[in-house]
């Protein structure tokens, strides 16, 4: 449906030139939800603003549906009122002269051939329906609290039935418990109505919890792109890693490497671990041993093979705890029930999955 | 006047209100002497212009023995005479016409330079403030040069090219070339304001538009221009009191076609030429000028209140997206070009030119220039020049900014009344406040009339030009920042030194320096108050012109040019830092 | 010391004119009044003259007494512009005569003292006529050539047609200037006609001055004046005002400018002559040779005139 | 150390008033962290701002450190700039015209009698070493990121040694990730310096994570306060159970009750659960069981006393994911390990831990 190849932008700024698309290449099949996710400034923005044709890009190629709406090289741009897209941003952009209908309707008031009168009032209140909002139909729209106006501007972008819908860090200016809502709400309506989304955010969870495909950018780069599972699963780099909730890293040296399991030596020599790892790492390489904090249990008694810590601080979240753990310089976090009884300063032992660690030369 | 990208929306800053009890004593004295100030400088004249009009016979003082109360003045003038049949319309035609070019004038530049890609943006910025800078009269003179019907340069051009016969083809005295010349005239303020309401639009408005499937031009006239409505009418509104309240170019451009508008008209009770000023005439036809301008500023503020409503607060995702102007690069340029050549170069080369050779083409020489440092006059009027725009402007900078500060920030009774009284001014034309400040100096004789300070106290009226400017500052300006600095242990004075002062530098500046402007080339106020103590540059002009000496008085425009022009550099980085600043 | 020549009169008022050390002087205009400080000062060194010119000093004046300065000591003015400031008793009786006035030059009991005329005559620019191209008649300036030619001061235009208009009666003198604005397109300017001379945008200065057209040549400018069969003449008048700070210097300062010798400085550095008769001044014989009638402004006539005045003055804005 | 007692405050609006605090009591024990936590408009700020000095109250006193502050009736009000406090806005309100030395500086300047310039130095470097910014003091404001903006201004706000500590939203103008990290090191660093805190926050994951005293409020009163284990697992009503991290909310019937113990039948006649209950409920009372995701697990297979339901959607969430499951018009929210294999439509059986369940009469 939306295929990018090479594209590159570069920006004119007061210093010189800043290049903030260094080459993106990524395809969106059919009614996938691909979400571009990375740290302010990484490049998000400017890659869905190209495809929106709202910048124009220095290089490579954009095509939605199989029409080529941008390609550099044979000089093809076709202007953003043309491409077939829906458009929602971060500051919602909810004309503020016009009231919810009017907001909504506009994308068919403007369309040529006209859509008649009633034809628009059908499908305007249509889209009303999707987002629940047909009761606000009048309301003007500076009457509209955040997340009533993040609802219009969905209604607004999806009217037209567009192919391609592109967001922008739509949940960013919501109150947390708001943004959970609509994060749902969000999901449901785009699997609804089976539009093809590009989705821009710079947080992991919605990444996680919305996605098909997750791609972490970076640098003007996509770093890694896969399902979600499989970028937090398997994150390519410590990078990734770490933006893809909190790792724990440990120090080691490979002890020993076959049949795809690696040996490490922790370093302190408390223990070693069995890591299932890609790359041939030579024997005594220093090496990163990575894994969630999920991914280990936390004991207070002695544990065969469990690494010996001191509780730091049990942080206490609700739903589970997060014990945080001193391992010399390093600070471990785990999950541990609510009700465990540690305090600080109590020892604990921290099992790891083995098989749940990753590996990555330091 | 960038909207600060964090989401405070502007209900919230205005809301909270500081009460007085942290003012302290030294807090209430500034702030009610601040208030008193504003009521004084704004009121008394208005009070006395209210009283003149009901005071009779037409050719006394409204207090001097012999004067009564009467209806006579009200009568005389809207009954009797030709003010409805012939002074109205006219002035409607005028002032809707130079209106309307002034606002597509100013309109298409400041979006060609705020939301295009036109090559030299800062630059054409500046050049196109200039004709801030040339007064009234000397632009009149200008205009008159080029575009006289036998003699005007660019009808002898025009005639040349085109093989005509003399008189024309442009005959500049004529209602089009009295609203073409006063709409030009008008353009750098509008300019101003619209300039900075295209600034703060978030462009993602319009671009939600082009990805609703909207063409250009649809989205302009649909998106953009309904979200400028009220940054677009409030500029509309001043520009139309503007235009009510201009009198050069009528009276040097609109008096040789005969056409008599409000401002002329006032100006002629003023001045009769044979008998004494008609004041309660004058304030006669004064007072529908204010109804007017009261009507005008009422649905005004209820725009600027929407306006407050309608700033959209933006994120994270603002940018300023740019037009590309393309092809239209070159006729927008040549469109910006046209206006310079007209309002700023022309003007200014004329008026250059004529300073060194009078007008003939004879020689170049310094003759006027000489005779003009040799005039007694001359120092002590640029003494006066200076002494009078900078203390006047820093007074209605400094009362203006407390007075923003107040009315946004305190809650106490009368504030609403003190938002009105400072922002009345805006709609007092200078005729009037000159006048009126005249009039309360004669009848309470404190020893300030004939003296600059009368001038200095006369000028201050334009509290309105301070208060917007700190106004729109201060909502920037988030009242957590004052409150981080009390609980700190910060007083009031030490918070308003210390923290709003410098937070307000940047508008205060442009404040000061606009109206530094305005009171360098002000010419009304200084004619009717004036004495032997307290001649300034532009009255010496007018004297120079009235007595034939055209090259002087070229001379003095030069100078008041060359004295303003760094000033305009200064009023540039201040506006654009603050755009910056976000 | 006074210069020698300077009568015993002036020479008793001088020294006591000395204590004051100045004297102000206020006039309508700068050309009236601007060459006397260097000439009074040859005479005179120990006084010196400030001045003010300005069309409105008469209200200038009465606002500035009524605000409690008294800045003043010689008012100059029209006979016209004199009476809302004889009218409230601004100005001091004194016996002139004893300095040479006439009988004919006293006005008001010696509030006011005649001393030279505004004499009106059409100016042209010689660059494009010549004298005998203008006629001597104002109606004949009603003539189609002159289409497109002519400009007038909006202040004194209406003022020649209260002069005409005594002659001419009300009627005719409306007729004829309504066809030279509407028809001959005559231009009527608030700024100074001068510019239109020199810029070559009109050719001839109809509501002008012989003293205008001696100023604008002394400003390089070349035009001359015509006499007209008509030549409406404005009374100029010296008084001394009340509670003047310089009440002597003011005396002295008058009494000089009554003498023959400051009447012929009048002449040859401001162009402005006193003409009536038994006057020796060459415009007054160049008036009586051309055999032309000369209408003056006295206080008879006053009122009639600023009648027609007003109304004339209406016309001429576009108000009638 | 802060004594809340009877605080009442009424704001004049456009429309009439509004009584944003209806009578709040609390009492900040020396060196404790007290929250106050609530949504959006419920009052917390105007709490803050009244102990502040910032807004007077209509009724009630404050006092700090056993000085009265307030007293509406004895007409006692002492202005902010007196009161011993130190105050973190949600803004910063870094004051941008000033470099960061100079932002810290400041109410060591402003203070009378006058402090001497080395000592100011000291002073501030301290502060700023104990926020880690003490390389940053010539730095302009206005070149900090979000979280050094948040660090300056902690020691602005401690420099002076204040006796009382208020922050209101400190965290919540930060990234999700630099939140997290900010506020271990708040919590550290008041921990060090000891003072008393008075926190305000509409998060519930930050209030159970630091606090020593959680109090939430709706509506301008405190409904419920407490230790946060305490609030989290014994809300006092339905809106403080789900302000406090998700609930699921299950009808029923009492069936009979005995010995603290409550013993209901589910609607739907799937199955009954004996809970514990405070009050006394008669036999056939409708009643709505509470219980918390965590607090029951998620099968796959038929399991003994638990209640079937389809699975609905499952959130990955990278440590674990939401498992949404419906049973009639209820969506039931648990916590599933993500590797579980489950997909939308299976049928699922939810085990009920009862110990951990609540009752409120429906
Ligand atoms: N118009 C512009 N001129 C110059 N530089 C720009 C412009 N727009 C963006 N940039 C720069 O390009 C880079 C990428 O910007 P972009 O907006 O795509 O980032 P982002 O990933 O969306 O970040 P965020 O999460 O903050 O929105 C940034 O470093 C930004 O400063
Ligand atoms: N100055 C004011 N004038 C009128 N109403 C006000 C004012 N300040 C606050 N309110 C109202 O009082 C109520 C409580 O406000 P407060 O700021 O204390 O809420 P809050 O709990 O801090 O909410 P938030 O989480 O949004 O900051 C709100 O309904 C608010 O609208
Ligand atoms: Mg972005
Ligand atoms: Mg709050």
């Amino acid at each position: 449906m939306l295929t990018v190849r090479g594209l590159t932008k570069t920006y004119a700024t007061a210093d010189g030139s800043f290049q903030a698309l260094k080459g993106i290449d990524f395809d969106v099949p059919q009614g996938g939800f691909y979400t571009l996710l990375g740290e302010s400034g990484c490049g998000k923005s400017t890659t869905l603003r190209c495809v929106a044709g709202l910048e124009e890009p220095d290089g490579g190629s954009i095509s939605i549906g199989g029409h080529v709406v941008a390609d550099v090289e044979r000089g093809a741009h076709v202007p953003t009122f043309e491409r077939d897209i829906g458009l929602v941003f971060q500051s919602y952009a909810i004309w503020p002269h016009m009231d919810v209908f009017a907001n909504v309707a506009y994308p068919l008031r403007v369309q040529r051939p006209r859509v008649a009168a009633a034809d628009i009032k059908a499908r305007v209140m249509d889209a009303l329906r999707l987002v629940g909002m047909e009761s606000y139909a009048t309301r003007p729209a500076t009457k509209l609290s955040g997340g009533q106006q993040q609802r219009v501007a969905f209604a607004r972008a999806l009217v037209r039935r567009p192919k391609l819908l592109l967001l922008d860090e739509p949940l960013s200016n919501l109150d947390a418990k708001l943004r959970e809502q609509m994060r749902f709400e969000l999901q449901e309506l785009i699997a609804r109505t089976g539009v093809t989304t590009l989705y821009v955010t710079h947080d992991q969870s919605e990444a996680l919890a919305m996605s098909d495909t997750v791609a972490v950018m970076s640098a003007g780069r996509i770093v890694q792109s896969g399902a979600p599972r499989e970028v937090y699963g398997r994150p390519v780099d410590r990078t990734v890693a770490n933006f893809l909730g909190s790792a724990n890293i440990l120090r080691g040296k490979v002890v020993d490497a076959q049949g795809g399991l690696t040996e490490v030596a922790l370093d302190g020599g408390a223990s070693t671990v069995q890591v299932p790892s890609r790359a041939v790492l030579s024997r005594g390489a220093p090496v990163d041993v990575i894994f969630r904090p999920e991914d280990a249990t936390t004991h207070l008694d002695p544990v065969d093979g469990a690494i010996e810590c001191a509780v730091e601080r049990i942080v206490f979240q609700g739903g589970m705890s997060e014990c945080q753990l001193r391992l010399g310089p390093v600070l471990l976090r785990t999950v541990v029930h609510p009700v465990m009884g540690a305090r600080p300063g109590d020892r604990a032992w921290v099992a790891i999955q083995p098989e749940r660690c990753i590996l990555f030369a330091a | 006047m960038a909207v600060q990208a964090d989401q405070a929306p502007v209900v919230d800053v205005a809301r909270r209100k500081r009460r007085r009890g942290q003012l302290g004593l030294a807090g209430s004295i500034v702030v009610a002497g601040a208030a008193a100030a504003a009521i004084y400088l704004v009121m008394a004249p208005l009070l006395a212009l209210l009283a003149t009009a009901f005071r009779g016979p037409s050719d006394l003082l409204p207090f001097e023995p012999g004067a009564h109360w009467t209806f006579g003045n009200l009568i005389d003038v809207y009954v009797n005479t030709s003010l409805v049949s012939s002074v109205l319309p006219n002035t409607a035609i005028f002032v809707a016409g130079s209106v309307t070019v002034t606002f597509l004038t100013a309109f298409t530049l400041a979006w060609l330079v705020e939301r295009t890609d036109l090559p030299w943006r800062t630059t054409l910025f500046t050049a196109i403030l200039f004709p801030l800078l040339v007064p009234g009269v000397v632009m009149a003179f200008a205009w008159t040069l080029l575009f006289a019907p036998n003699a005007g340069w660019i009808n002898v051009a025009l005639r040349g090219v085109l093989g005509l016969g003399s008189p024309g083809p442009i005959n500049i005295f004529s209602m089009p070339g009295l609203i073409l010349c006063q709409g030009i005239a008008s353009v750098p303020f509008v300019f101003l304001l619209l300039g900075a309401a295209m600034r703060t639009m978030n462009p993602a408005l319009e671009e939600a538009s082009s990805a609703s499937g909207a063409r250009p031009l649809t989205t302009f006239l649909r998106v953009t221009l309904p979200v400028l409505r009220p940054g677009v009418l409030a500029p509309l509104i001043l520009a139309t009191l503007v235009a009510l309240e201009q009198f050069e170019m009528p009276l040097i451009i609109g008096f040789p076609a005969r056409i008599n508008v409000f401002s002329t008209r006032i100006y002629f009770e003023l001045n009769p030429e044979d008998e004494l000023p008609a004041y309660g005439k004058a304030a006669a036809v004064a007072l529908l000028f204010l109804v007017a301008a009261v009507v005008l500023l009422a649905i005004y503020n209820n725009l600027i209140k929407r306006a407050d409503r309608f700033v959209t607060v933006t994120g994270k995702g603002y940018r300023p997206t740019r037009y590309p102007l393309g092809r239209w690069r070159v006729p927008a340029l040549l469109f910006v070009g046209f206006y310079l050549a007209v309002g700023a170069i022309l003007p200014a080369v004329v008026l250059v030119w004529t300073s060194f050779s009078g007008g003939s083409n004879e020689s170049l020489n310094l003759d006027a220039y000489r005779a003009l440092f040799a005039d007694r006059r001359f120092w002590p009027a640029v003494g006066n020049t200076f002494l009078v725009a900078g203390l006047s402007a820093g007074l209605i900078t400094l009362v203006g900014a407390l007075l923003a500060w107040q009315i946004l920030r305190l809650r106490f009774p009368g504030r609403a009344l003190l938002d009105v009284v400072s922002f009345m001014s805006i709609g007092i034309p200078s005729v009037i406040a000159g006048f009126a400040v005249m009039v309360l100096h004669l009848t309470i004789p404190i020893g300030l009339y004939g003296t600059v300070w009368i001038l200095i106290l006369a000028y201050s009226y334009r509290l309105a030009v301070s208060t917007r400017l700190s106004r729109a500052s201060l909502m920037q300006i988030h009242a957590e920042l004052e409150e981080a600095s009390a609980a700190s242990g910060g007083r009031w004075l030490d918070t308003v030194r210390r923290v709003v002062l410098p937070l307000l530098a940047p508008s205060l500046m442009a404040s000061f320096v606009l109206l530094f402007i305005v009171g360098f080339r002000e010419f009304t106020i200084p004619m009717v108050l004036q004495s032997e103590d307290n001649w300034v540059l532009s009255v010496i002009m007018w004297k120079l012109q009235a007595d034939r000496q055209t090259a002087q008085a070229a001379a003095v425009g030069t100078l008041i040019l060359l004295f303003v022009t760094p000033v305009i550099f200064v009023l540039r980085r201040q506006l654009l830092s603050r755009q910056g600043d976000s | 010391q006074p210069a020698a020549g300077v009568s015993p009169q002036l020479a008793e008022l001088y020294e006591k004119a000395k204590p004051d050390a100045e004297v102000t002087i206020w006039a309508p205009g700068a050309p009236s009044v601007q060459w006397i400080p260097a000439e009074f000062a040859k005479r005179f060194p120990a006084v010196k003259v400030n001045w003010l010119g300005d069309q409105q000093a008469s209200s200038r004046l009465i606002a500035e007494k009524r605000a409690g300065r008294h800045a003043v000591d010689v008012w100059t003015f029209s006979l016209g512009g004199t009476l809302e400031v004889q009218k409230r008793g601004l100005l001091e009786k004194f016996d002139w005569r004893q300095y040479g006035a006439q009988d004919r030059d006293i006005f008001w009991d010696g509030e006011a003292v005649a001393n030279h005329n505004y004499v009106y005559a059409p100016i042209f620019a010689k660059s494009k006529l010549t004298k005998e191209q203008v006629p001597r008649a104002w109606e004949a300036l009603l003539d189609p050539q002159w289409n497109d030619k002519l400009v007038s001061d909006s202040f004194l235009l209406p003022r020649l047609g209260g002069y005409l208009a005594i002659d001419w009666g009300f009627d005719r003198t409306e007729k004829w200037i309504k066809t030279l604005i509407e028809q001959r397109k005559l231009l009527v300017a608030t700024s100074p006609v001068a510019n239109f001379l020199k810029s070559g945008e009109r050719q001839l200065a109809v509501a002008e001055s012989v003293s205008g057209a001696f100023l604008m040549n002394r400003d390089g400018l070349n035009v001359g004046y015509q006499v007209m069969e008509m030549v409406p003449a404005t009374q100029f008048v010296l008084g001394a005002v009340k509670q003047a700070p310089h009440p002597n210097a003011g005396r002295l300062l008058i009494a000089w400018l009554l003498s023959p010798e400051a009447k012929m400085l009048y002449e040859e550095l401001a162009g402005q002559a006193d003409i009536r008769a038994n006057s020796k001044s060459p415009l007054a014989q160049e008036i009586k040779a051309a055999g032309s009638k000369v209408i003056y402004e006295d206080v008879e006539t006053m009122n009639q005139r600023a009648e027609y005045y007003r109304k004339l003055v209406a016309i001429v804005r576009g108000q009638g």
